[in-house]
């Protein structure tokens, strides 16, 4: 069903966690639809230098939340905002089509983390 | 790698006669039933002494089984057979929230076509209430359809107080116990039952066929049309070889049932209060006691359900989840959320349906390796940072 | 006793490496494709390997293939299905007065529902003529439904000419294959087929399954519901050993067609020609060119096919007839006639249908045995006596 | 799908043939329906002396035809008018349901060869 990418990234998935001295957090889905991704992201000189997630939800939702999360690492703010969800998904060589809709949030919860941090920037 | 088998609820292996028996019939007696000559009668005779092990187990008369491919098909010939039978009658068929989707999508495209369906509630446990169901008939009401034993939850309806509260209003009564057969005793004399689906992949017998008992001086509109096999409810060449493996299967499941099932029911509690014991926060689904012997249904708070799947699967553990991931919704068991569970603890359950090749070392394999695999993904999991914040919507058995 | 099955079209044994297969889904990789864990995947494969296999057969892509329980719930999911669909289009349907009764009677019931079905008589060799075909579209016409191979005089039909007038009408074209696949080519985009049924017991695979072709684009209304399996096509847990074994019968059908269908044509000769030297007033039905490699299909004037069928038997030949004694009815088979066979030449038909098992021996030994059997059943009779009266209401072919 | 006797009866029919001198004759059936049977008697001192059939049909049509000469052979005439067709069916251990009405109708026969005897004499 899955690729083995997403097998890796499910079995041993990168930058699990939270950090705590964040400068953006966003998180998209709720408990009731099965997914919940939280990202934070800890940002200097524009660039994303760490960035933590944790996730409620399948194994596409894991992987794609390590995936988004290796993508990001070290890629300044508008960099980070080009990558889609699709591109999280064709990283992971592809998701079980059922899995495209549903459980493919990762890159939203990475924008919801920028534009908290932008927000934060700003006031 | 050990790899362990929880999931007899989905499907089993067959047993060594089965295998046999279906070989047999596959190579040497693989006549048509409907033919003059000696392959075919040697067929015909497999037919039959099948149609005497089913009805056997049931304590039905063999002329009252027609087989069919399965537990599905077997479903929908009962309730659109009725439907289409009976419609001038009424149009009002009672069912419950928490049967199969061969009952429940079978009644929805009814639905469609003009007929009232009443989906009765369930209480916490997944049972309906007597009380409903009568408040739910009418004189429009023509069937009543509500299973045996539940497929997620194991848990068992009130089949007999059903029945004979259905023959006494005349209405005609169907039970789906495909997961009830072999499992608990099925009596259709005694409990009053009108039709009663079977399918032979749950209970050691191949996948692809099934049966509906259908007693005498009920009539169906047949489903399929063409030869006149199964006395013209059921056109199409007899699948023999399945046929005569479901009949063994029965025969062989009447035999093992009270020894198997004692055994079964041991290990299921065994590993109930072992994960319970060793991992917090773990609720059990479905009834304690009125539940069949073989399953385990736990919601592991926090945790999502294919997640866990997944990680068991790589130890070798073959399970089931009520999450919508495992099924390509988005909505998660409607069985759990019938029983008032809330979404995200529905989305956390795990179904273990322990069978035949089970032991006891396999139960304590599944004990050692479950509590890392929660501890892992609840690491992971922001709701159970937020740990305990209260559900708003759901009312959790604690 | 030596026993020759020369009953082919009836139904098949399926072939060692079929079995094979089939025990390997039934023992070991015995997972619900729908599971998420290793068995389920084991089983997903099978699944898909065989949908694979069976779309090479016949040019479809592995996506247009629906596994069925058989041949007969096929060509009831086709017509149904059509008929439910496109109803607001039209309700006219047009087939032949020669198709199998898994089509006729499905026709029948539409009609019972108000749907207008044209039945084509045929040619004196069971064939429709295609003139009659176009006088019979009206812009009602929604499908036209006409087998490929007939199943008791082995007759082809013009299925490419048939396809074509269809897709440039825009009319579904449904053509039941059932007893053409493996035994001639079948190519459904170059005979532009929409919907074509397949059977597995036919060619060396098991009772119990079968498929439907559906051509990308083509709607259908499920003819059973439940589960989302078979693309929401066809509910129902996959008969998985069942369908691996159809689709291992269609990779070696296609391999072995061409040489195996040259030996058996030769084999079919020698046996009508064989018959009609050894024995007097024996007529050939169906096409002597246009016909299954397979197909033998003779009438004996004077004698009954049911006494010769029993004949045979008791020495060891498995046979078939067209005779109303076979079926349980009074009317001999309707495909012979409306072939414009008379009742009791009809009654008088012997099937043989060659197959895999078959050697130049087994032919000869049926050409030592069959003439004294007619003879002995001659002498009862008292039509032989009158022999050569002719009969009033049929027009033999001499 | 057949009893032993039916079968017997169908491998070794008893009387087979026509009577050249009968007394009476008698024919049921068509050839369109698939069964005809023909029944030859040669009457003496009102006792059936020697009884012969000629059959199309099946292989009940066949053993009804063999097993009513056998039970009328010896019997007087009227004796023989008690014969009925489930007697037949019964004298041979049953017949399977489809072939009770179908092919079942050796009795007739013998009834109409009697009454072709009957309406002879009284001529
Ligand atoms: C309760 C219940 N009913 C019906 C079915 C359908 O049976 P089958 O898979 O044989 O179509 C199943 C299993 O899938 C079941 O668990
Ligand atoms: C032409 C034809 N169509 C359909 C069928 C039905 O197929 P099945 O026996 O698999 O239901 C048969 C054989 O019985 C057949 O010969």
């Amino acid at each position: 069903m899955y690729s083995e990418k997403v097998m890796d990234h499910f079995t041993n998935p990168r930058n699990v966690g939270e950090l705590e001295n964040f400068s953006g957090v966003g998180e998209v889905g709720n408990p009731a639809c099965g997914d919940i991704m939280r990202i934070s992201l800890f940002v200097e000189d524009n660039i994303i230098k760490d960035v933590k997630f944790k996730t409620f939800g399948c194994g596409a939702a894991i992987a794609t939340s390590s995936m988004v999360t290796e993508m990001v690492k070290g890629k300044s703010i508008e960099e980070a905002l080009t990558i889609t969800n699709k591109a999280v998904a064709k990283a992971l060589d592809g998701l079980p089509p059922l899995k495209m809709h549903c459980s493919n949030l990762a890159a939203d919860a990475l924008h919801k983390a920028i534009n908290n941090y932008q927000e934060k920037m700003i006031s | 790698m050990r790899r362990i088998y929880l999931d007899h609820s989905a499907t089993t292996s067959v047993k060594p006669e089965v295998a046999e028996i279906m070989l047999e019939h596959l190579i040497q007696k693989y006549g048509n039933p409907s033919s003059v000559h000696s392959f075919g009668r040697e067929a015909k005779k497999g037919l039959e002494r099948a149609r005497d092990q089913v009805a056997a187990l049931i304590n039905a008369q063999p002329e009252e089984i027609v087989f069919t491919s399965g537990g599905t098909e077997a479903d929908n010939m009962a309730i659109i057979g009725v439907a289409n039978k009976y419609s001038k009658r009424g149009k009002h068929i009672i069912t419950s929230a928490v049967e199969h989707h061969a009952v429940l999508h079978t009644c929805e495209v009814l639905e469609k076509k003009g007929f009232k369906v009443t989906l009765l509630p369930v209480d916490e446990y997944g049972i309906i209430r007597m009380d409903d169901l009568r408040k739910a008939l009418t004189p429009e009401t023509i069937l009543i359809t509500i299973m045996h034993a539940n497929n997620e939850v194991g848990s068992i309806q009130p089949i007999e107080e059903i029945g004979t509260l259905a023959r006494e209003k005349g209405i005609i009564f169907h039970t789906d116990a495909v997961q009830s057969l072999g499992k608990i005793p099925v009596d259709v004399r005694k409990m009053n039952i009108d039709l009663l689906t079977g399918s032979g992949h749950k209970i050691y017998g191949p996948k692809g066929v099934g049966f509906l008992y259908v007693k005498k001086g009920i009539k169906l509109e047949p489903l399929v049309f063409g030869g006149g096999q199964e006395n013209k409810y059921r056109a199409g060449t007899e699948n023999i070889p399945g046929i005569v493996g479901l009949g063994k299967a029965m025969e062989l499941a009447g035999e093992e049932m009270n020894t198997e099932m004692t055994r079964l029911a041991k290990l299921r509690d065994c590993l109930i209060k072992g994960l319970q014991q060793r991992i917090s926060n773990v609720t059990l689904n479905g009834h304690p006691i009125l539940r069949v012997p073989t399953n385990v249904n736990l919601s592991f708070e926090f945790v999502e359900g294919e997640s866990m799947l997944l990680s068991l699967d790589m130890k070798g553990i073959a399970a089931s989840s009520g999450s919508a991931c495992t099924t390509g919704s988005l909505d998660p068991s409607h069985v759990l959320l019938a029983m008032g569970l809330c979404h995200e603890v529905a989305h956390g359950s795990i179904r273990m349906t322990l069978g035949h090749e089970n032991t006891e070392e396999d139960i304590q394999y599944v004990l050692e390796v479950f509590p890392a695999i929660v501890e892992r993904l609840r690491n992971m999991s922001p709701l159970y940072q937020e740990k305990r914040k209260e559900c708003a919507e759901c009312t959790l058995k604690k």
